[in-house]
């Protein structure tokens, strides 16, 4: 056995150990067993990174290439291996440094729980089944770990059971999920049936020499059958409802499992599968990308509580990675799938701080009915709590696509890669390039309304607001850890110094050397180095343009001016305070007199109307699809089409059931028809 | 008269006048007899399949005693059932016993 | 083989029928009477020894009569596993407490030998006397409980179900003799190659289909299927749901493979039977499924879940390949521990806490939590989801199904058939662990029924995981 | 002559079997099943199945239609004998089993059934008797066993407890 072979196996099963550990021994020693966890994730975390360093300094070649004979019999064969590549190397780093994060974050946040113990078991259980999906060289291993990892997440978000909506999320998880993994095993058995192998290498080498028989209608079906698994669990359109409802869990496990890691393993698994993906289903997979990261960008903008605003957003941005995997683009993709889970890892963890201090000072002042992750009741957090409140703008201005910060690398990437598509392609597919853009306003836009809704402005209720204070070191720690990694230097120098230039030693380490059944990648990295530099342009206005709008919306609504003025007034800008900045006159010069002119002229509108036509138009738009994606989202969707299948289930269960009368008769009745109309059947045709 | 078909005949209305007994018959002894008489048809037709058939040797008839044998069985066993539903539910009409059913 | 010769060959049986009547005349000595469960187990052991000594022989016995092929013995196997740990558990059931033992071993060892002669009959006699020698003792099974009304009506209605459907089935024999001039299915094969016009053969493989179709409990013949379940003693039930459904399948697949066929894996002339049971398998897993979503009483369910489970396994054989055999096998082989499993789990819950229904088990994995980990697993199992047998299960039929390239839209109704079900049993696991119990009085199993519920829980799980050794073994068993 | 007897005999059975089917008495339901069995039986002996007769006589209607009339007789007072019908399923049964007779008669008479010279046997007790003791050995003797069930079994359900 080969170093890398048992560093490997280690970094599989340590986590799995914990879990045991924590399972059958934790209780009995009380909250120290985390320290167990603590240890086990730490080694798992330092030899991932040791495979990393290794793929540094040699890229391009697979680390570890096993296989051994699961079983065989026959024509059916099913290995059992790992794979380690540059991709997967960074996916075990990803997840066992936010794992071990989390682990980290949660001796704090969940402390006094009665199940603490239990609770770092499951997310060893969770760690475990993760790495698994990452180690896997075979779509069968793989979708084995796929499915592992649907139990444990469920058993994570429903943790707090008692609570109702938790349980059911947990079960709604769980259930949508599974309706993705059908497809996914449907689309395995297919190509094992026409290649005869399980592993994706094999698969890969076989497609790539022409093993598909026909005209790859087949292979199209089973590549958007495989993908069918990505949609479940990476929450793509339509299957992605369950995801802010897996919410309820604690806020740990959110940052974890619904933003850095699980939700991260549909696009990982379609990067692996990339390469055969025909053309026709890489479109499909670009379209679903599209349709997702748009229409959860615009329902984050009117969610009032913290977690749901990042959930959708979580939505959104992971529709930005498959986007990118459709149009090709599929390093930009991965890419994106390493730096988010920085910064969105640290967003989940920097509200679950603001959470575990608004829940202490509300328990403090005796209020249970009040919401702790209403963002209404928040305001003016940033001096209570610095850090949290530092490494949240750090990690905004890193999903707003802010220069200097590692979102503007990977999402300018993805960027390109729609507008090169386009380009490449023309027609419909301006609709991916419009979408990432427009998604790209949004996020701005609602990303600094949760900043300044919750940690700007006054306090909306001073009485929680003097119980607030920052949260512990065990806290903190993370988030800071997290928000350094969200800064752009990390992924760029030594390479390169430019931060305009995304192309740092990660990317060089993300290369790899594969062939493509859908794409002729010469092509597209033709196409990506021209749509490079407008992409650019585009994305930087676009990302000011909506961060400018939630100044407009929420910071100016929300302080009061007229205080702000009296403080600057003791600086002795009083002409300037007095007027106000001029800005009621500007305002007056540019607006109100031209307006009321032309009312005055036309017709007998007055203030309120203008504000209500004119300055709310934009508000209302967005506010009404909004509203109405958000309705249809849970109207239509949810209670449509998932309960719908249940209904109709249900209802022809119902009706079938009446068969059953009881009678015996009827049962050899029913037998005798039944025969009757087999043959009738079977003879007239 | 005395072909294969006249007897295969015969042995088909047995069969169904037994299938209709079973569907429709509400005591319980009564619904035995419609299952006696689909045996009998049975048996019939390996009779006579036997003797029209140029079969060399006599297995028709073996399974025709085999099944009269078992109908014995079964006869004996459903009727203890019966008398025993009879002792419970004070009736042998057998659509009484409808309590599990949906 | 003659008929002295045989009796080599024969051995497990002969022990099993010595058994039985140890157990009887045991029963009449007062001093010896609580001894008949030990020597119904003991006996299972012993028969399973020599079981074991015919391991690998492939002879026809008794001038063609039956055949101890591996085939049979695989299945037998299962009968003997099944039939073991159901007096095992019989014995610690409350609700048979009051009820015959000696008599209700007797009767189980007779099924089971019965189920012996199904697996291994090549001769329409045998398979008919195997049936009957199954259903007869069933029949009464299933109504020992003499003064319970559900289980009078469970066996009223079994019986005459069963009378009804053996009646089509012999019937259905005499046109086979009829047109074949044969009695052992070798000869029935080769006579039916010379069949012209296929209308007869095909009412009669109709009407043979009706028997052999209440025994998988098919549509249209699984009516009986619910009533008798839910009306029988749980042990009865978990035996009746597994065994005979086995041998049903050894049946059907050794008729339908090595009779109904010509010699090179077609159809039989003109009758395109694997279109019928494609047919009939779709739609006995959507009846089963959709049914089970409505279902309270929890053995009513597993009762409908069974049905669908038969629909499943029906779905392989719509293709004819010596894969569809096997996954078959491997199917029961994973069926017979996750739904054993599951009705012993049933047992306990009736056993401690009265329990019948859905609402009943409410918050039980509070209560027992190693035993409700344990159902977790088999629940699992049951509706396929990996790592556990359930799914290796699947796996294999899926892949028959795909592989047969002839109906993929089978493939769909199966996956969506095990979405559906799904639902159902994941409402027992949240019924038991999502809900708080109204006391949280831990309740305890009896060590034989914990012992049982873990030895078919570990394998439900394990051949999840390592399955070879059992598709070696299964590979081994496919010759007819 | 042996046609008329034939008819006759075809046309007792025939008769007896639809009464017991149809007739709302128990009691001449039974006695109606007599008939019928014992047509059978003449129909084996016009079929050379002489020792099959005589064992339908001898089990048939010596065992089971006892059976049977105990069974009537332990079940019903017999004054009221009356047996109603249960006319819900009666119109789809009588359908049910009328297409299904109408396709079974259709099949029985167009079929190409297996053929060969019509045996003309005289004893054939001494045959069958060979038969079952050498080729029917397994079948004959688990028939034992079955017995044997029938018999606990019956014992079983019918005895005070």
């Amino acid at each position: 056995m080969t170093p890398t072979l048992l560093f490997a196996l280690a970094i599989l099963f340590l986590p799995l150990l914990s879990f045991v550990f924590q399972i059958f021994v934790g209780n009995r020693i009380g909250r120290a067993a985390h320290w167990f966890s603590l240890a086990a994730l730490g080694i798992t975390l330092s030899l991932a990174l040791s495979f990393l360093a290794n793929i540094f300094i040699t890229p391009g070649y697979a680390l570890l290439d096993v296989n051994t004979v699961w079983f065989s019999s026959g024509s059916f064969t099913v290995e059992l291996g790992i794979y380690i590549d540059n991709i997967a190397a960074v996916m075990l780093v990803v997840v066992s440094l936010i794992s071990f994060l989390v682990h980290i974050y949660s001796t704090e946040y969940m402390r006094g729980d009665p199940r603490y113990t239990r609770y770092f078991g499951y997310l060893g259980l969770f760690t475990f089944s993760m790495n698994g999906i990452v180690l896997a060289n075979s779509l069968l291993m793989m979708y084995v770990f796929w499915e592992l990892v649907g139990p444990s997440s469920y058993l994570l978000i429903g943790f707090w059971f008692e609570k109702q909506t938790a349980a059911s999320a947990g079960m709604k998880a769980f259930l949508t999920n599974r309706v993705g993994d059908i497809g996914m095993f449907i689309g395995i058995l297919l190509l094992f049936m026409q290649l005869g192998t399980f592993n994706i290498q094999a698969i890969a080498e076989q497609v790539e020499f022409g093993a598909f028989d026909g005209t790859g209608i087949l292979l199209t079906v089973a590549g958007i059958m495989v993908f069918m698994g990505a949609i479940g669990k990476s929450a793509q359109f339509p299957l992605h409802i369950w995801l802010p409802d897996a919410m309820e869990g604690p806020t740990p496990v959110s940052a974890l499992i619904h933003a850095a890691t699980m939700v991260a393993a549909g696009v990982y698994m379609t990067v692996r599968i990339f390469a055969f993906l025909t053309p026709a289903a890489l479109e499909f997979v670009a379209v679903i990308g599209g349709i997702t990261a748009l229409m959860a960008a615009i329902i984050a903008i009117t969610q009032v509580d913290i977690k749901r605003v990042l959930a959708y957003s979580t939505v959104s941005q992971l529709g930005y990675m498959v986007m990118a995997l459709g149009v090709g683009a599929f390093q930009a993709g991965f890419f994106h799938l390493t730096t988010h889970a920085m910064f969105k890892a640290c967003l989940f963890l920097a509200s679950g701080s603001v959470i575990h201090s608004m829940h202490h000072a509300l328990h403090k002042i005796d209020d249970h009915s009040t919401d702790p992750q209403d963002m209404r009741n928040m305001g003016g957090l940033r001096k209570k709590m610095p850090i949290t409140y530092i490494s949240m703008v750090v990690a905004s201005l890193s999903i707003s696509g802010i220069p200097f910060f590692t979102g503007f690398l990977s999402k300018d990437a993805i960027l390109a890669g729609t507008l090169a598509y386009y380009n490449l392609h023309h027609g419909w597919t301006i609709f991916l390039p419009i979408s990432g853009f427009g998604a790209a306003i949004i996020t701005a836009f609602y990303m600094f309304r949760l900043i300044f809704m919750t940690f700007h402005g006054e306090s909306a209720r001073q009485d929680i607001h003097e119980h607030l204070h920052e949260t512990p070191g065990a806290m903190t720690t993370p988030l800071i850890i997290l928000s350094v990694l969200s800064l752009a230097f990390v992924f760029t120098i030594p390479s390169t110094v430019n931060p305009f230039n995304s192309r740092g030693w990660f990317t060089t380490a993300i290369q790899t050397g594969e062939n493509f059944a859908g794409l002729d990648m010469e092509v597209v990295g033709e196409a990506l180095h021209h749509a490079h530099e407008p992409a650019m342009m585009i994305s930087l206005t676009v990302a000011a343009l909506g961060i400018l709008a939630a100044l407009l919306f929420y910071l100016f609504r929300v302080v009061n001016v007229e205080k702000l003025t009296k403080r600057i007034n003791k600086l002795g800008l009083y002409n300037l305070s007095f007027h106000k900045f001029y800005i009621d006159e500007i305002y007056d010069a540019i607006l109100y007199r031209p307006f009321f002119w032309y009312t005055r002229v036309v017709a007998k509108f007055d203030w309120e109307l203008y504000d209500q036509k004119f300055i709310d138009w934009w508000g209302w738009v967005t506010l009404k699809l909004s509203d109405w994606s958000g309705y249809s989202d849970y109207n239509w969707l949810d209670q449509k089409v998932v309960d719908g299948f249940g209904k109709a289930t249900r209802y022809f269960g119902k009706e079938l059931r009446l068969s059953q009368s009881g009678v015996i008769q009827n049962y050899i009745l029913g037998g005798v028809i039944g025969i009757l109309s087999i043959f009738i059947l079977f003879q007239a045709f | 008269m005395d072909n294969l078909q006249s007897y295969l005949i015969i042995s088909t209305i047995l069969f169904s006048l037994g299938l209709f007994g079973v569907m429709t018959r509400r005591n319980g002894v009564a619904v035995l007899m419609g299952i006696e008489l689909i045996l009998n048809a049975a048996s019939l037709n390996f009779v006579a399949f036997n003797r029209f058939g140029g079969m060399r040797e006599l297995d028709g008839q073996v399974f025709g005693i085999f099944i009269i044998v078992l109908a014995a069985a079964e006869a004996a066993v459903a009727l203890a059932i019966i008398i025993n539903l009879f002792k419970n539910h004070e009736t042998v009409n057998i659509d009484s016993a409808d309590q599990m059913k949906g | 083989m003659s008929n002295f010769s045989s009796i080599a060959f024969y051995l497990p049986e002969l022990l099993l029928v010595l058994t039985i009547l140890a157990v009887i005349v045991v029963d009449l000595i007062p001093g010896l009477k609580r001894f008949n469960w030990i020597i119904a187990l003991a006996g299972i052991i012993f028969t399973g020894i020599l079981l074991y000594g015919d391991y690998g022989v492939s002879e026809s016995l008794y001038m063609g009569t039956i055949a101890a092929d591996p085939f049979a013995h695989y299945f037998k196997w299962i009968f003997l596993i099944a039939g073991f740990f159901t007096i095992l558990v019989s014995r610690h059931t409350h609700s048979l407490r009051d009820a015959d033992l000696p008599e209700y071993n007797a009767l189980l060892l007779i099924v089971v030998f019965g189920l012996f002669l199904m697996a291994s009959a090549t001769n329409l006699v045998t398979v008919y006397l195997g049936i009957e020698t199954v259903s007869l003792p069933s029949y009464i099974l299933a109504g020992i409980l003499k003064n319970d009304r559900k289980s009078n009506e469970a066996s009223l209605k079994y019986v005459i179900f069963g009378a009804f459907s053996s009646g089509l089935m012999i019937y259905g024999f005499s046109w086979l003799y009829g047109l074949t001039g044969s009695m052992s299915l070798s000869g029935i094969q080769q006579g039916l190659a010379g069949v012209q016009e296929p209308l007869a053969l095909y009412m009669a493989i109709l009407l043979v289909l009706a028997g052999f179709g209440y025994k998988i409990s098919m549509v249209p013949f699984h009516f009986w299927t619910p009533d008798v379940y839910e009306g029988s003693p749980t042990p009865v039930t978990g035996f009746l749901s597994v065994a005979p459904k086995a041998a049903g399948f050894a049946v059907l697949m050794r008729f339908f493979y090595s009779v109904f066929t010509t010699g090179s894996m077609t159809p039989v002339a003109g009758v395109d039977w694997l279109t019928l049971i494609a047919l009939l398998s779709a739609v006995t897993m959507t009846f089963g499924n959709l049914i089970a979503l409505q279902q309270d009483n929890v053995k009513r369910m597993l009762a409908f879940s069974s049905i669908a489970h038969a629909g499943y396994m029906l779905m392989a054989l719509s293709i004819l390949s010596p894969d569809a055999i096997r996954a078959v096998m491997i199917y029961l082989t994973m069926y017979l521990f996750m739904n054993m499993g599951a009705f012993f789990m049933v047992i306990f819950a009736e056993n401690q806490l009265d329990a019948h229904t859905v609402e009943d088990w409410k918050g039980l994995g509070r209560k027992a939590p190693f035993l409700g980990a344990l159902t977790v697993i088999l629940m699992m199992s049951l509706t396929g989801l990996p790592p556990s047998a359930g799914f290796v299960g699947k796996l294999y039929l899926f892949a028959v199904v795909i592989a047969g390239k002839k109906f993929y839209w089978l493939a769909i109704v199966g996956v969506l058939n095990s979405v559906v079900s799904l639902f159902y049993y994941f409402r027992i696991v949240k019924a038991m662990w999502l809900f708080n119990p109204a006391d949280t009085k831990p309740v305890k199993a009896g060590g034989v029924i914990t012992l049982s519920i873990l030895l078919f829980t570990i394998p439900a799980l394990l051949l999840g995981i390592y399955w070879t050794p059992i598709i070696n073994l299964i590979d081994k068993s496919i010759g007819f | 002559m042996a046609e008329v007897a034939f008819i006759i005999v075809a046309a007792i059975t025939l008769a007896s079997a639809f009464f017991v089917v149809f007739s709302p008495k128990l009691m001449y339901s039974g006695v109606a099943l007599f008939f019928t069995l014992f047509g059978v039986a003449g129909l084996y002996v016009f079929l050379y199945a002489d020792f099959l007769a005589a064992t339908q006589i001898m089990v048939y209607v010596g065992g089971i239609m006892v059976l049977i009339l105990f069974g009537i007789m332990l079940t019903n007072k017999i004054a009221s004998t009356d047996l109603r019908q249960t006319n819900r399923g009666r119109f789809m049964a009588g359908l049910g089993a009328f297409i299904l007779f109408l396709f079974m008669a259709y099949i029985a008479l167009t079929a190409q059934w297996h053929t060969g010279s019509p045996q003309l046997l005289d004893a054939t007790v001494a045959k069958l008797g060979l038969l079952i003791l050498y080729q029917y050995l397994l079948p004959f003797e688990v028939a034992s066993i079955l017995l044997l069930a029938a018999l606990i079994g019956a014992a079983l359900l019918s005895r005070k407890k």
